[in-house]
């Protein structure tokens, strides 16, 4: 029982239950924030796992921006908090449950199993870097070059596509 | 197993965290909530990655997180735009009641 | 790992530049839109070009992977880079006169659908399951936007939305398949998969599901549907007409590339029959469904279910023959869905409206050229001989009864003579019915015309001369590497 | 030279070719024209042949014309057939015809339409073509060509005044009954067929003869099937329904078709099949009983009728049962002379009763009339004549045919003495009933209304020669078949006749005489019976003005009713046939059709409707449904894929 | 264009009513008189094509003649394959007959859309003559599919008030059964191609494979389901009235006169070589069957009110009484049938127009509308009651001769008593027909209406008369039709014997 692996169950047992809470929750902004804690402790799950700059990114661009985002529209729409279902249609809560059970079931007695049997990479990188920055850098300028491309298409059609939807009609 | 940790371990956590993901997606009834278990989902499989990557030593892993987390913030963009041009509309951003459109 | 920062080969250029060409088009659209705006009449021709710029480069490229074997340029490819960019070609046509009618001429419309299709592009070029991701988020992404697209009409931004939730929601599953698979691969090519066993743990399985479930999704394969009949009614139609057909295509590259790579041994017959269970549910259920709309668009949405259906058949039966089928099938389903829903933009006055069926009462007499091409394409739907549906319904039952898969031809037939009753349903409110609107449906624009025109062609041509089609699509098929014959 | 045979069918042919398509155009005096010259013609070409023929040794002519047709083992020519047979027929036919052809000039004068009376004798013609056909065939299939057509023209001649609904059905009736006939000639034909494969009659007919042992089995059933066919068209009971209906057609139609020529034609079949018939005992022995109990059953109904073209039709019936008794009894050659005879006398009365309506302005009531006597004389003794030839009185023709049969059946062994009993009843019948409509007629007071008499007067000469040709013939033509007791050639016919009665090997054809005595005896017994049954209705119905029946009809009303209703057939048949399969018909429409196979089939379609209906609202419009359906699949694939690793 | 004429006649006659819906499809819309009178020419001189087929036909030969073949779908051995043999050129002659007559008739009585009628009617004979003369299975299947679509048109379009209903239903019975035909025909391909290698849709090739008991019963099946829809067997008949009752009469005629046909045709054409063994198999059932529909369709005839109804049900039993001669199978009732069908073909064909000529001018067809109007049309009641006596098979006319050869054909098979009961059509069909002529032609005149009826007009007088002088014909100098069918018929039956041989001999041979 190591001290890295005392943090990362500390961080783990943190997020679920943060993330549980995000679900739970019936105020929007609540969730909000209880996910921004969920991302802290995942950031800290990632650093337990030899990710530092991932976790880096999951605290500033996710936690930071997005749900910051999130946040922002919250305020902008001001909804209240969920009104409990007057429409009484359980099936949807009863059958949804039942299935995540199974699912999480399913999902967590392969991993349990034999799931987690992984081959080990023809040359393993030297753990300590893993998560070296210029590395990951070199890596995607030059395997992933096409993939940071295509992002960026990406991130284009997000942008205008925001654009188009959200900006008001100034022309009517 | 990640210097102390053993990927199954990281994997059920993921696992958990993902279905937590989908139980938020189908329970909650507000749009915005209902995004934010999936960005949840995503971020459970982020961490899946990171721990396979880790385990199997290569960066690929991180890598691919890095595209999620781009991904991500460009659905979080586009995701509350929708909202926010559907809020016009309904006034409410509860999908039970928005079905116009059915059968 | 080399030194050097940036590995960009000219190989890697020429591979890339179809795909540039869409992103700069969709840019300078934008551009012109932003400085020039009295030129958006030439929007759609713009669009035009860069599509056309795009074919001729990914004609011109030369064959073999690049990008360290993360992209593929090959005969299958190239024969769906063709056959997504006559869809595009397609949507673009019908676009220009339908954003005129509804004032909503922008060109943000082109740019994101020249985006999304690079996106799907993408998909079906990507030997890396990354690539694919980004290209179907691309995909999605831009065909959100496009869903909302009529910010002023309320079922638009639904459908905006609903996309949006569904599309999200489906592809995290995506997403965490392909960690899975990245975990039991050690790496995120496709390539990778082929390995002796690897289909044998759960983890692939259950990652090849996943991806099965997620790429379901985009081709609307019950029960993963449900989005289908309302995006399609909301969103504007020329989208639809992309969306309808485009992903599809690509998403059946997609998992034949995977499958065809995961079961070096064979597909194994749970796993197939799982698939085939999902072939007879969207054919049965797409069918029956569809007899009960009285909406146009969603009639052909549930019709697209079932035609979805049989695609699923050839990735039941899964074999080169199969693949192949399936490609001639969605170069007949190209041709037939994209010009019904073309006939439709071109036949309803007020897009922002529902389309229910009963308007088109006496269309037949009114507007003559867009009903009879209708009426053709719905045939050829319903796999009528001498149009191209049959000849994609002849070459897929083929390969089925090849493999021995009986019922499944059975269910199929039993399901073709089903669609028949709300095929023939249109047809007559087409032809038999006396109009129900006092004003004649607008008169049709010439890009319509062409439109419609080239899907009749197409039809009639693919129906009548399907050989070299065949041909080139079983080329195409063998690219992929198969366990048996 | 000597004229073709195919020429005497076809003369006729063209005759209702160019009245068929240029009469209406031309008018009654062109029809007339080629009607009439038709038959003149035909008649001049016949007995052209016929004359040196009967010089001549009588040897059987086949004249093949054209192959008709030919697949695999079939092979039929268009082939026609000159015996004694045939020429006999052929003489009377031919002959009869082209008088009635005059008659009806006069008669259907009244006629206003020129298209009414173009079609009238265009059909003459064309029944003239099929009636030629019929007789002169040389195979069953070209004789069944003739027998439909003689079949077809009476429809369209009953019918002739279509525009009455009893005419029309009339017509409908005697066509769908002789069609039930037919269907037995085609069983027969086939049968005839499969056992000697071929349907040419000298084939067929020498086979049989040659090996009776090897086929006699089978005949039995064919010469049943072939007497079906025999009895539709000679209206034998059961099938002898549409006779007295058919009577609403023209009267000379009645006096050619269904009295002289077309209802004899079942009587000719059997005598042209007679080497079959011969083999088939079983079968002869019940044509003579349906012939004799036939004779006796429309005797009686003749009895109790008003009309008095109806009572010629039941005497017509009866006569036919005379004809087919003598077949029965194997007396065939004495069959054809009775048919030879009644052609003759029947033609004549029919005739008569025609001009009788000619005068009554169409009104055909017995009791309305009496005392036409002295208004038409012409009319009145040539009636006579044939009713004295009808009722068996020497010298007069019917004597002599009919005490042949009655000869020729008690002569026959098992139920021979039976039959002639019955036989010389209904003679007697026959002799009081003809009588009966001679004196309600032409004696005693004129009963009908002011306008019908002083209407009432003589045809024309276009109708009366024939009538008294007729006349004189119902006189003579039973001279030619004086019985044996005159001398050894005094019968003319019987010889003439005999070749076609062909010797079959093992079967000893000759058969001895009756002793004269015995002869003599017979005759005398006929004749005493005749002369009574007239005599009761001289006394009856001339002289008492019928008080002495109507007592009797009152005695028993219910029997007089009875019979009076033809015994109530029709209904019978109604109740039987008719009615039940009308419902049967409705009823398969209406539930197999309608209820089961397209309420299966809508039900089916309907079901798949309701689905779609049904399902369509899962698609609830709620996002999360959506999802939820979306997982909830993934799930099922899951737990079937992975579940089972 | 000589040697076009002389080499390839057959794909000339296939192709060109296609191309000239092609053409019609350039005139505008408005150019009505121009579209009808364009669709005439074009069916006329497709009539005149034809007829060098009846010269140029070779009696002596027994196979296939006229043939041409181009490869279609070279890769799966599917060839653009035709030929024409006694039994197809009766047919071919019948629809390039009937076409014109059809057309000639709505001349004058099609008003509604009159380019879109011709253009139809135009497809349609391309399809039917097409699956009259295709060799190729592939092909065929083809040309059969595609003459449903401009029949569905004539009848929705321009059909009677419950078109829409008999439209649809005539659509997917006929699909219902040709799908299942259509898996039947890949199959046997690709048995074809396991056994040896090569891809082949060519009949000639299919016809050489063995199959084992059941699989040849289950493709029978398919084939024959698809063909007893459209001939229509009892209890698969039900289509048949709404389709002729609802089809405007041109519809009814091709109809009736061709598409019938088609089902008989392609069962004798294909059904029976390729499954020689299950065909026999089954023949007794289909000989049942047809007696059945023999009584039952004169039966239910005799039930109806409405003209065309009355004769589609007559139809029935006409084509029952085929079906009989083919299960028999001998010679003469072989022969027999095929003759009956170019006979109902005429004779019902007849029946329909003169039917139609009454409707156009009275706008109804229930018998009790009319009566006694033999006074007012004598031209039309004379050509009926021809028409009427050629379907009752009264000798003279051709009825009789096609009748006759089935019923003694089928009386020496060991089926006799098929030809005793099925003879008894030969009352029944004079009841109902001639219960037809009386109340419509005949009785009393009740309706005041009915004196202004107008005599027939002159172009639907020729299309009648054409059709009377072929029954006459036909009924006078049969020879001359059956010397045409007796060689086709004797190959076949060669054919099937040889085949029955082989495959048993194969099938004792497997293990």
């Amino acid at each position: 029982m190591t001290a890295g692996r005392l943090l990362f169950d500390l961080a783990a047992a943190g997020a679920i239950i943060f993330a549980g809470l995000m679900v739970v929750g019936r105020n929007p902004v609540r969730s909000v924030l209880s996910l921004v804690v969920a991302f802290f402790a995942l950031a800290a799950c990632f650093v337990m796992l030899l990710a530092p700059f991932i976790a880096a990114l999951q605290v500033i661009v996710y936690a930071g921006a997005i749900l910051v985002l999130f946040l922002f529209v919250l305020m902008l729409l001001n909804v209240g908090r969920e009104q409990p279902e007057k429409t009484g249609r359980p099936i949807q809560t009863v059958l949804g449950s039942a299935a995540v059970l199974v699912f999480a079931g399913l999902l967590l007695g392969m991993f349990r199993g034999s799931g987690a049997h992984v081959p080990m990479a023809a040359d393993p990188v030297e753990p300590s870097l893993l998560g070296d920055p210029a590395a990951l850098a070199r890596l995607l300028y030059s395997d992933y070059l096409l993939h940071f491309e295509a992002v960026s298409v990406l991130l284009l059609a997000a942008l205008v596509g925001a654009f188009v939807l959200a900006r008001r009609e100034h022309a009517s | 197993m990640i210097g102390s940790i053993p990927l199954s371990d990281v994997l059920l956590v993921s696992g958990a965290l993902f279905s937590i993901g989908i139980a938020g997606a189908l329970l909650r009834r507000n749009a915005i909530q209902i995004f934010l278990s999936i960005e949840l989902m995503m971020n459970a499989a982020n961490l899946a990655l990171i721990g396979y990557g880790a385990a199997l030593g290569t960066r690929e892993g991180q890598i691919v997180v890095f595209f999620v987390i781009a991904i991500a913030a460009a659905e979080a963009a586009v995701g509350l735009a929708i909202f926010v041009a559907l809020f016009r509309h309904t006034e409410t951003i509860d999908v039970n009641k928005i079905n116009l459109l059915k059968w | 790992m080399t030194p050097d920062l940036v590995k960009f080969t000219h190989a890697d250029l020429a591979a890339i530049a179809p795909e540039m060409v869409l992103a700069l088009t969709g840019c300078l659209i934008l551009l012109v839109e932003a400085f020039a705006p009295r030129l958006r009449r030439w929007f759609a021709t713009l669009a035009l070009a860069g599509v056309a710029g795009s074919l001729y480069f990914l004609l011109e490229a030369p064959g073999g992977t690049t990008f360290g074997g993360r992209f593929d340029t090959s005969s299958l490819t190239v024969l769906m880079g063709l056959f997504l960019g006559a869809a595009a070609v397609l949507a673009i046509l019908m676009a220009k006169p339908y954003l005129e009618r509804t004032g909503e001429e922008k060109g943000e419309f082109y740019a994101l659908l020249l985006w999304g299709h690079l996106g799907v592009s993408l998909m079906t070029r990507g030997l890396d399951l990354v690539i694919v991701f980004i290209g179907l988020e691309t995909l999605s992404l831009a065909f959100y936007v496009l869903a909302g697209f009529f910010r002023s009409v309320a079922a638009s931004s639904e459908a905006g939305l609903k996309y949006f939730l569904t599309g999200a929601f489906g592809s995290a599953f995506t997403l965490y398949g392909v960690a899975l698979l990245f975990g039991a691969s050690g790496g995120t090519k496709i390539e990778g998969f082929a390995r002796p066993g690897f289909a044998d743990s759960p983890a692939v399985i259950f990652g090849l599901l996943l991806l099965l479930v997620g790429f379901g999704f985009k081709m609307s394969i019950a029960p993963f549907h449900a989005w289908a009949p309302d995006v399609y009614q909301g969103m504007p139609t020329p989208a639809v007409a992309y969306l309808s057909v485009a992903p599809k295509g690509a998403s059946l590259i997609v998992l034949y590339r995977v499958f065809s790579a995961a079961f070096e041994g064979g597909m194994p017959d749970r796993f197939r029959t799982g698939i085939i269970a999902l072939a007879i549910l969207s054919m049965t259920l797409g069918n029956v469904v569809a007899l009960a709309q009285r909406d146009i668009k969603r009639l052909l949405a549930y019709s697209g279910i079932a035609q979805m259906g049989y695609v699923t058949i050839s990735l039941a039966v899964f074999g080169k023959d199969a693949l192949a089928a399936a490609i001639v099938f969605f170069f007949a389903y190209l041709a037939s869905n994209a010009g019904a829903f073309a006939a439709v933009a071109s036949l309803y006055r007020d897009e922002t409206k529902p389309h229910p069926v009963a308007l088109l009462a006496g269309a037949g007499r009114r507007a003559p050229f867009a009903a009879a091409v209708l009426a053709l394409c719905l045939f050829s739907l319903a796999g009528i001989p001498a149009t191209a549906g049959f000849i994609g319904k002849f070459f897929l039952f083929k390969a089925a009864l090849e493999k021995g898969f009986y019922a499944l031809a059975l269910v199929g037939i039993a399901n073709s003579l089903i669609s028949i009753g709300y095929y023939l349903k249109v047809v007559y409110i087409l032809y038999m019915r006396e109009p129900v609107e006092a004003d004649a449906p607008p008169s049709l624009a010439p890009a319509d015309r062409l439109a419609l025109a080239l899907c009749a062609a197409a039809i009639l041509g693919f129906g009548i001369f399907p050989s070299t089609l065949w041909e080139v699509a079983r080329r195409a098929a063998a690219t992929l590497p198969f366990a048996g014959p | 030279m000597t004229l073709p045979l195919w020429v005497l069918p076809v003369i006729p042919l063209v005759g209702f070719a160019i009245n068929g398509l240029l009469g209406t155009r031309f008018g009654k005096s062109f029809v007339t024209a080629v009607g009439c010259g038709a038959a003149g013609l035909v008649t001049l070409a016949a007995y052209s042949r016929l004359i040196p023929f009967a010089r001549g040794d009588h040897a059987t002519v086949v004249e093949p014309v054209v192959s008709w047709i030919a697949v695999a083992n079939l092979s039929i020519d268009i082939s026609f057939r000159l015996d004694p047979l045939s020429a006999l027929m052929l003489s009377f036919v031919t002959f009869v015809a082209f008088l009635i052809h005059i008659y009806a000039i006069g008669y259907m004068h009244h006629e206003t339409s020129d298209a009414g009376y173009a079609r009238f004798f265009a059909y003459l013609n064309l029944f003239l073509f099929a009636m030629l056909t019929l007789v002169l065939a040389e195979s069953f299939l070209l004789m069944f060509v003739g027998w439909e057509g003689v079949g077809l023209c009476s429809y369209l001649l009953v019918g002739y005044y279509f525009d009455r609904e009893y005419a029309a059905l009339a017509g409908r009736k005697a066509f769908v009954v002789n069609r039930i006939g037919d269907y037995g000639f085609l069983l027969g034909m086939f049968g005839i067929f499969a056992t000697f494969g071929s349907l040419n009659y000298s084939e067929v007919f020498r086979k049989a003869a040659e090996q009776p042992a090897q086929f006699s089995p089978a005949l039995a059933a064919i010469c049943l099937c072939l007497f079906i066919g025999a009895m539709g068209k000679s209206a034998q009971v059961p099938l002898y329904v549409w006779l007295p209906d058919a009577m609403a057609g023209p009267t000379p139609v009645s006096a050619l078709i269904h009295a002289a020529t077309m209802v004899t034609a079942g009587v000719y079949m059997v005598t042209r099949c007679n080497v079959l018939f011969r083999l088939a005992p079983e079968v002869m022995l019940f044509v003579a009983v349906i012939g004799c109990f036939t004779a006796l059953f429309a005797g009686t109904i003749a009895v109790a009728q008003n009309d008095l073209k109806k009572v010629l039709a039941y005497s017509t019936i009866s006569q036919l049962g005379y004809m087919f008794l003598a077949c029965g009894v194997g007396a065939f050659t004495v069959g054809m002379f009775h048919v030879l005879t009644h052609a003759c006398f029947k033609a004549c009365l029919f005739l008569g009763a025609g001009c009788v309506m000619h005068a009554m302005s169409d009104d055909l009531d017995i009791r309305h009339m009496g005392g036409l006597k002295a208004k038409m004389p012409i009319t009145f003794w040539t009636f006579l004549a044939a009713t004295l030839a009808i009722s068996g009185i020497p010298p007069f023709a019917g004597f002599f045919s009919k005490d042949a049969i009655l000869a020729s059946s008690f002569e026959a062994p098992g139920l021979g003495k039976l039959l002639w009993f019955v036989g010389l009843f209904t003679a007697g019948l026959t002799a009081f009933y003809m009588y009966r409509i001679v004196s309600l007629t032409f004696f005693g007071q004129f009963r009908g209304t002011k306008e019908q008499a002083h209407h009432v007067h003589e045809a024309p000469a276009t109708m009366t020669v024939p009538l008294v040709v007729l006349g004189l013939l119902s006189l003579v033509a039973g001279w030619l078949g004086l019985p044996a007791v005159f001398g050894e050639h005094a019968n003319v016919i019987g010889p003439f006749l005999a070749p076609v009665i062909a010797p079959i090997a093992g079967h000893d054809a000759a058969h001895e005489a009756l002793p004269h005595a015995t002869e003599w005896l017979l005759m005398a017994v006929s004749v005493a019976v005749a002369a009574s049954g007239l005599y009761l209705a001289y006394q009856w119905y001339a002289k008492q003005g019928g008080r002495a029946p109507a007592r009797i009809a009152a005695a028993m009303p219910g029997a007089y009713a009875l019979v009076a209703d033809k015994f109530r057939i029709d209904e019978l048949y109604g109740v039987l046939f008719v009615r039940p399969y009308a419902w049967a018909a409705h009823t398969l429409w209406k539930v197999v059709d309608v209820l089961i196979i397209d309420g299966l089939l809508n039900a089916s379609a309907f079901l798949v409707e309701l689905a779609g209906d049904f399902l369509r609202f899962l698609q609830t419009g709620n996002v999360r449904n959506y999802a939820l359906t979306f997982f909830l699949g993934l799930i099922a694939l899951l737990l079937f894929v992975v579940g089972a690793i | 264009m000589q040697r076009l004429l002389a080499d390839h006649l057959l794909s000339v006659l296939v192709f060109l009513p296609a191309a000239g819906a092609l053409l019609l499809l350039l005139l505008p819309r408005s150019a009505v008189g121009a579209a009808r009178a364009f669709a005439i020419a074009v069916s006329l001189l497709e009539l005149a094509l034809s007829l060098p087929l009846w010269v140029r036909f070779d009696l002596a030969q027994q196979g296939f003649q006229f043939r041409e073949k181009i490869a279609w779908i070279p890769q799966l051995g599917i060839s653009y394959n035709v030929g024409l043999d006694g039994i197809s050129l009766l047919l071919v002659l019948l629809t390039t007959i009937l076409t014109p007559v059809s057309l000639l008739f709505s001349y004058s009585h099609v008003e509604k859309e009159v380019r879109g009628f011709s253009i139809a009617f135009l497809i349609l004979e391309t399809g039917m003559l097409g699956s009259l003369v295709a060799l190729d299975l592939a092909l065929f299947y083809v040309f059969w599919e595609v003459m449903l679509v401009p029949m569905y048109f004539i009848i929705g379009i321009w059909g009677g008030p419950r078109r829409i209903y008999a439209s649809m239903k005539f659509f997917l019975f006929t699909m219902a059964g040709s799908l299942l035909m259509f898996l039947a025909i890949l199959y046997l391909a690709i048995r074809h191609q396991a056994a040896t290698g090569v891809w082949s849709f060519a009949f000639e090739d299919l016809y050489r494979l063995a199959f084992t008991g059941r699989t040849e019963t289950l493709l029978f099946l398919a084939f024959a389901l698809a063909f007893a829809i459209k001939v229509p067997v009892f209890p698969l008949h039900t289509w048949l009235p709404d389709a002729h009752t609802e089809a405007p009469t041109a519809g009814s005629i091709i109809l009736a006169g061709v598409l019938l046909k088609l089902g008989v045709y392609g069962y004798l054409r294909f059904a029976l070589p390729l499954f020689p063994d299950a065909a026999m198999h089954f023949a007794p059932w289909l000989g049942v069957l047809g007696v059945i529909g023999v009584i039952y369709g004169a039966a239910v005839a005799y039930a109806q009110h409405d003209m065309k109804r009355l004769v589609a049900y007559s139809s029935v039993s006409h084509l029952g009484l085929v079906v009989i001669g083919i299960g028999a199978f001998t010679t003469m009732s072989l022969t027999g049938s095929i003759l009956q069908m170019i006979n109902h073909g005429l004779s019902t064909g007849a029946l329909f127009l003169l039917v139609g000529v009454l409707y156009e001018r009275r706008h109804t067809r229930e018998l009790d509308a009319y009566g006694g109007i033999a006074g007012i049309v004598p031209v039309t009641t004379t050509l009926f009651l021809i028409a009427t006596l050629s379907s009752i098979g009264l000798p003279g006319l051709n009825g009789f001769v096609g009748e006759f050869l089935i019923l003694l054909g089928t009386w020496t098979s060991p089926h006799r008593w098929w030809a005793a009961a099925a003879a008894s059509g030969v009352i029944l069909s004079a009841i109902y027909m001639l219960t037809l002529v009386q109340r419509v032609f005949w009785n009393p005149m009740t309706h005041e209406e009915n004196k202004k009826l107008t005599d027939i007009r002159p172009t639907e007088f020729i299309a009648a008369a054409v059709l009377v002088v072929l029954m006459v014909w036909i009924g006078v100098r049969p020879n001359d039709v059956l010397d045409r069918i007796r060689p086709s018929v004797e190959h076949l039956q060669k054919v099937v014997a040889a085949k029955q041989q082989a495959a048993t001999y194969t099938r004792n041979a497997a293990p």
